[in-house]
């Protein structure tokens, strides 16, 4: 089918304001929205920055915004989309560095603030295998296990795009799959690190973290279950 | 069953504004559906600001019940809203330091408000109907 | 101007090899990760099915067999030393990997899980055994995510999106990186006591591949252009199981969970290629016969791919058949419900990309390029050897899918690569510290950035007739006829004089973005040239290997010879001409059988 | 203030779903009753504080365009209060039925409420305000 591929173009070396750029071709409804642009760099404009890496939406690497709405563009097939045209634009509520580059520095740095990773110094079990864990145990945080830090989720909350400090969906999602782990020990500070000012009274359940998320993952009911623990005091 | 058998943990955790805010919003507003719909429902819709004068507005606040309920709508509806302003306050404005002026500020707007609300509502009486 | 850093140790790649070798390294010498990608998106995530280990949660097993187990999936060519060290150590890496804070998926006694893979057997009843570890089907997304979460426990020092292009060499001995930073393009010099690759692989120069589009082999190409031999390169792994076209991965662990093949008959073929194990024999047994099923015209509409059926019909029709049973004894039987909890991320790709349920309807899958057993040599320490006695070059590490140890000799075992990655990363970083801390920094080059700058002109100096996305289209599909599943002498030199011609026309290609600023189409250049140059090794190697083994299957040559064969090919790049040298295999325990499933 | 831009080009352009559009009305129902609210209690206080000028005040209300602002005010109410409920409903009774229907559904069963609430209620302020105003249906 033939399409009308709009792309957001900002060189800081070159431009002073950003352009869109407009691709004329003739696609399978099948394609990746990645493969398009993929297009764009093989047959119209070397130049077009991006990033990319598996192509299957497992390392998020390439989360833009696709007719006005955060996909991974591997993940959206040009078909999903239902139109003929189809416009790119970077992630908002980060600083674009270049074309579809933004700056994750800020997104990263929410991240590494809820303490996302395992925390328990008490002794190994003696007989140095693992610790034991059922799968209900298991279960309670299996969902937000998925997360690959892609950022679709917080660069689509209106909380995020009017405050970069609050820590957003994805960092929350961080701390609820340590949180809710049977193994760790440490849920009584990352849920006073979320009863901050930047922390989960700032979600205002406007969803749009969820219907982004390219892993499916309930991110607003994490969030939800995480000011349940604060207000309870239980995990 | 629990292999783990993890103690429940006992989490202290430090009450804070934000908190409180967050669950007051959500009772207030559950309060609010009675006082704030009934409230308009009567005066806006089934009586009209047609039918309203000076004498009907006296003759209703200066009732006990409708006085109750004024005051209780005047509480906490005002409340909840100056409180869902401050957070939206809270949003767009980062500095710490403009955010405590502007805090501040509707802190007393809502105080002088109220406080203006209330005498009304508490001082009317039958006598003042012409 | 260049910046200049000092650290003792320095990691090229932040992968699952690299964040493990980080994380050990950092114990005791100042280290640093320089890595081209966030290293959250390194392709250690894209993996799936399991980590192997002989823990035994489920039913008997033992370290033993799992040597034995990779030893025959190798077709023999692994170093029996090596792989014996790697699964005793593996038992002992899965379990730190669960205190580092691995959501392993349990069983009902709050152990481990474990699921059967191809390959791995009970040694005494030939059957398939439960010895991979897996956390649902992104068990590689979690050893990660758990690597790099513990790396930011403990501070490691990371230079995300850094790619280096250039390994320092003095007098014999490594004296550190050039790395350049996307960001601002500018060139960083790593001055480093000891330098530990772990760049993943490079199986992008093939059409059909799983691989990302990060796996252009830059490691072997940085190390093998400074005069270090690639060993290996022939052997590479084609997965039987890609999805049609896209070559997306679909795991072994949906055949371990009694998903079946089918060629357009609907005839279970694997019957007929591995009587005893069937659809979880080992992958190039199943890539081959694929092959072979498509020249005898079983393939699905003539259009090269096969069906994987997971559907609960016939996953039960045919556990009833093979008499397959739960650990409890009580025959296997699922719904679709149960398949579903174990692979969902597969029935999610089938749903993205094909639109299909595969609880309902069979998967088109093809053989796709998957993983490099080849690389650059190492001993068990994950220091580089560069000859054909193994001689050591001080300061040089590496590990993962960079390397070749061999444990994987000519075919890898699913799962394996896994274990692999964190035995080998945890014992380079551990060795390279040690060697840190007991030797001095080599001085710096006078220009130490000279030969990336060159590199860099040149790719800006072409005439500009030649388009790069042209070269690498004819690249990959060369390759994939030609140096992919089957290959043949005349294909072979067909395939080396059209590399050799794409690298002339190369030499045309200009990069048009002059910028600094994440000058992505300048890297990627770069890349194509690094991808030609593994390929051409790639090929020649195959061409000189007149036998078939594991991954490299010559249609000229169908057996194994073990007489001639048995030994590791080590591939120089001189200059414009690869030079090619044999050292022995290890054989500790094992000695080479027939080898069938 | 680059903030500021960020926000707006979010709010208006990002094709967010349901609760995007829940969200943004519940923020501007919510601030437009707070602002009629505040005016109001200051109005209503000149009953007691300067009960002459309350008649003007009426006049103010009785006028068309008032008349028209109250219809908006009694949707914005009514909006904001079921959206309320809808919100308090789930975020402290059932934590767990945030997911993608539930939210969508629920989102769109709050505009019903709404309209079915709002409907007959403007119907009958705007049949008044046609009689008053402009002595229509014999007023
Ligand atoms: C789809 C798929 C499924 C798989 N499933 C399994 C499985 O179930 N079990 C199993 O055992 N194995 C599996 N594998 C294989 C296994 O995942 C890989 O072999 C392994 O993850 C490689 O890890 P690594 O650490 O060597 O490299 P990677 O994880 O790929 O890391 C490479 C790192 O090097 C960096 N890098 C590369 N070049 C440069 C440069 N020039 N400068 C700086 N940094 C650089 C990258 O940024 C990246 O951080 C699978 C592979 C794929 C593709
Ligand atoms: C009728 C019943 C009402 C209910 C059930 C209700 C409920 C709520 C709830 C639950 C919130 C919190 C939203 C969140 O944090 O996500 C809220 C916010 C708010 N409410 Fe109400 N409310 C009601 C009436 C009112 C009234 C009468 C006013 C005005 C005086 C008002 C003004 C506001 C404002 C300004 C906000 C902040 C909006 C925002 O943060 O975007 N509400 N309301
Ligand atoms: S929660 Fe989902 S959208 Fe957010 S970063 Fe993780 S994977 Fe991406
Ligand atoms: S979009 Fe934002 S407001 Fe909450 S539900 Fe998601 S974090
Ligand atoms: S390229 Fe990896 S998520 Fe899209």
């Amino acid at each position: 089918m033939q399409i009308k591929l709009r792309v957001f173009r900002f060189d800081p070396e070159k431009d002073q304001k950003p352009r869109f750029d407009t691709f004329f071709m003739d696609v399978d409804p099948n394609d990746r929205v990645l493969d398009l642009l993929e297009y764009v760099k093989a047959d119209f404009d070397s130049s077009l920055a991006l990033r990319r890496s598996c192509a299957h939406g497992i390392c998020g690497s390439d989360a833009m915004r696709i007719n006005g709405r955060n996909y991974l563009a591997c993940k959206v097939l040009v078909k999903n989309l239902h139109s003929d045209q189809i416009t790119v634009e970077p992630l908002l509520g980060l600083r674009v560095i270049k074309d579809l580059i933004v700056d994750m520095e800020p997104f990263f740095e929410n991240y590494r603030s809820v303490l996302p990773y395992l925390i328990n110094d008490e002794a190994l079990p003696e007989d140095g295998k693992e610790r034991l864990q059922t799968p209900e145990e298991r279960d309670r945080f299996e969902d937000t296990t998925k997360c690959i830090l892609c950022a679709a989720c917080t660069t689509s909350c209106p909380s995020f795009w009017s405050d970069e400090r609050y820590v957003g969906p994805a960092a929350i999602v961080n701390a609820h799959r340590f949180i809710f782990d049977s193994r760790d020990r440490a849920a009584e500070r990352r849920l006073n690190i979320l009863n901050q000012q930047i922390g989960v009274w700032r979600c205002r359940t406007a969803f749009n973290c969820t219907e982004a998320c390219p892993r499916e993952i309930h991110i607003t009911t994490a969030i939800a279950e995480v000011k349940q623990a604060i207000l309870s005091g239980k995990v | 069953m629990s292999v783990t058998a993890k103690e429940p943990e006992k989490i202290r955790i430090q009450k804070n504004f934000d908190q409180i805010a967050w669950m007051a919003m959500r009772y207030s507003g559950v309060l609010l559906i009675p006082l704030a719909f009934g409230h308009m429902i009567l005066q806006d819709v089934v009586v009209g600001v047609h039918q309203i004068t000076t004498d009907y507005a006296v003759e209703r606040m200066a009732t006990l019940g409708w006085k109750l309920y004024d005051i209780f709508l005047l509480a906490f509806a005002f409340g909840h809203g100056m409180n869902g302003v401050r957070q939206v306050f809270r949003d767009y404005i980062h500095n710490p330091r403009s955010f405590r002026i502007v805090s501040s500020i509707l802190f007393v707007v809502w105080l002088v408000i109220s406080v203006i609300g209330a005498i009304t509502l508490l001082a009317i009486n039958p006598a003042m109907g012409r | 101007m260049t910046n200049i850093h000092q650290y003792d140790v320095v990691v090229v790649g932040g992968g699952g090899a690299g964040l493990m070798a980080a994380m050990y390294a950092s114990q005791r010498a100042k280290t640093a990760v320089i890595s081209k990608l966030y290293p959250v998106r390194s392709h250690t995530g894209a993996a799936q099915g399991g980590i192997g280990a002989a823990l035994g949660n489920l039913e008997e097993d033992s370290p033993e067999w799992h040597t034995f187990d990779t030893v025959k999936g190798s077709d023999y060519l692994g170093d029996q030393d090596a792989i014996e060290f790697m699964c005793h150590e593996a038992v002992q890496a899965v379990y730190d990997l669960e205190h580092m804070g691995l959501p392993f998926s349990r069983t009902a006694d709050g152990r481990i899980a474990q699921r059967p893979f191809g390959g791995h057997t009970n040694n005494v009843t030939k059957k398939p055994v439960r010895r991979a570890c897996y956390a649902s089907d992104r068990t590689g997304h979690m050893i990660l995510q758990t690597l790099y979460q513990q790396c930011i426990k403990n501070n490691i020092l990371f230079y995300d999106e850094f790619q280096a292009m250039d390994l320092l060499l003095v007098d014999g001995k490594v004296a550190g990186v050039v790395a350049v930073e996307l960001a601002t393009g500018e060139l960083h010099v790593f001055h480093a006591k000891a330098v530990i690759f772990a760049t993943g692989g490079h199986g992008r120069i093939w059409e059909i591949t799983s691989n990302a589009y990060a796996y252009t082999g830059d490691g072997c190409a940085i190390v093998a252009r400074r005069g270090i031999p690639l060993e290996d390169m022939e052997f590479f792994q084609f997965h039987p199981t890609g999805i049609y076209k896209l070559g997306i991965l679909i795991t072994e662990a949906v055949r371990g969970e009694g998903g079946i093949l089918f060629n357009k008959k609907g005839e279970r073929f694997m019957e007929r290629y591995a009587p005893t194990i069937k659809d979880l024999a080992s992958r190039d047994v199943i890539s081959r016969a694929m092959y072979l099923e498509t020249r005898a015209g079983n393939d699905v509409n003539g259009q090269r791919f096969f069906y994987l059926d997971v559907t609960p019909e016939t996953v039960n029709k045919y556990a009833e058949i093979d008499g397959r049973t739960r650990p409890d004894g009580t025959p296997y039987r699922v719904t679709a419900q149960e398949i579903l909890s174990k692979i969902p991320d597969i029935a999610d790709f089938c749903q993205t990309y094909l639109g299909i349920d595969p609880t309902r309807q069979p998967i088109p899958v093809q053989p796709t390029a998957h993983y490099a057993m080849g690389g650059i040599p190492t001993n068990i320490m994950g220091q580089v050897v560069i000859d054909e006695q193994n001689t050591v070059l001080p300061g040089l590490y590496a590990a993962g899918e960079v390397a070749c140890v061999s444990v994987h000799g000519a075919n890898r075992l699913g799962t394996n690569s896994l274990v692999d990655l964190i035995v080998f990363g945890k014992h380079s970083g551990i060795h390279a510290a040690e060697f840190a801390l007991g030797a001095d920094f080599v001085p710096l080059p006078a220009d130490p950035t000279e030969y990336v700058r060159e590199q860099i002109s040149r790719l800006h100096a072409g005439s500009g007739k030649e388009k790069a996305a042209a070269i690498a289209r004819e690249m990959k599909a060369e390759m994939f006829d030609h140096v992919g599943v089957f290959r043949t002498q005349e294909g072979l030199e067909h395939a080396i004089q059209k590399i050799r011609e794409l690298q002339e026309r190369f030499k045309d290609v200009r990069v048009t973005d002059s910028g600094k600023i994440f000058n992505m189409e300048l890297l990627q250049t770069w890349e194509l040239g690094n991808m030609l140059d593994l390929a051409l090794v790639t090929a020649q190697s195959a061409l000189a290997r007149t036998e078939s083994r594991g991954g490299h299957a010559r249609d000229d040559y169908p057996a194994r010879d073990d007489v001639n064969w048995l030994k590791h090919t080590l591939a120089w790049m001189d200059r414009d001409q690869i030079r090619l040298g044999y050292k022995p295999v290890v054989i500790t325990k094992y000695p080479p059988k027939e080898r069938t499933y | 203030m680059s903030n500021l831009k960020t926000t707006l080009t979010g709010y208006t352009g990002y094709r967010g779903r349901e609760g995007h559009w829940a969200f943004l009305l519940h923020r501007i129902t919510g601030l437009g009753v707070v602002l009629f609210l505040a005016i109001h209690i200051l109005d209503t206080s000149f009953v007691y504080f300067a009960p002459q000028l309350y008649d003007e005040v009426l006049k103010v209300y009785r006028s068309t365009l008032f008349g028209i602002g109250e219809v908006v005010l009694v949707f914005c109410l009514f909006y904001h209060g079921v959206n309320g409920i809808r919100i308090a409903y789930l975020d402290l009774l059932a934590p767990k039925a945030w997911t993608i229907e539930k939210t969508r559904r629920s989102a769109y069963l709050v505009l019903v409420i709404t309209l079915v609430l709002w409907v007959p209620s403007a119907g009958y302020m705007i049949y008044n305000l046609l009689r008053h105003n402009f002595g229509m249906f014999g007023g």
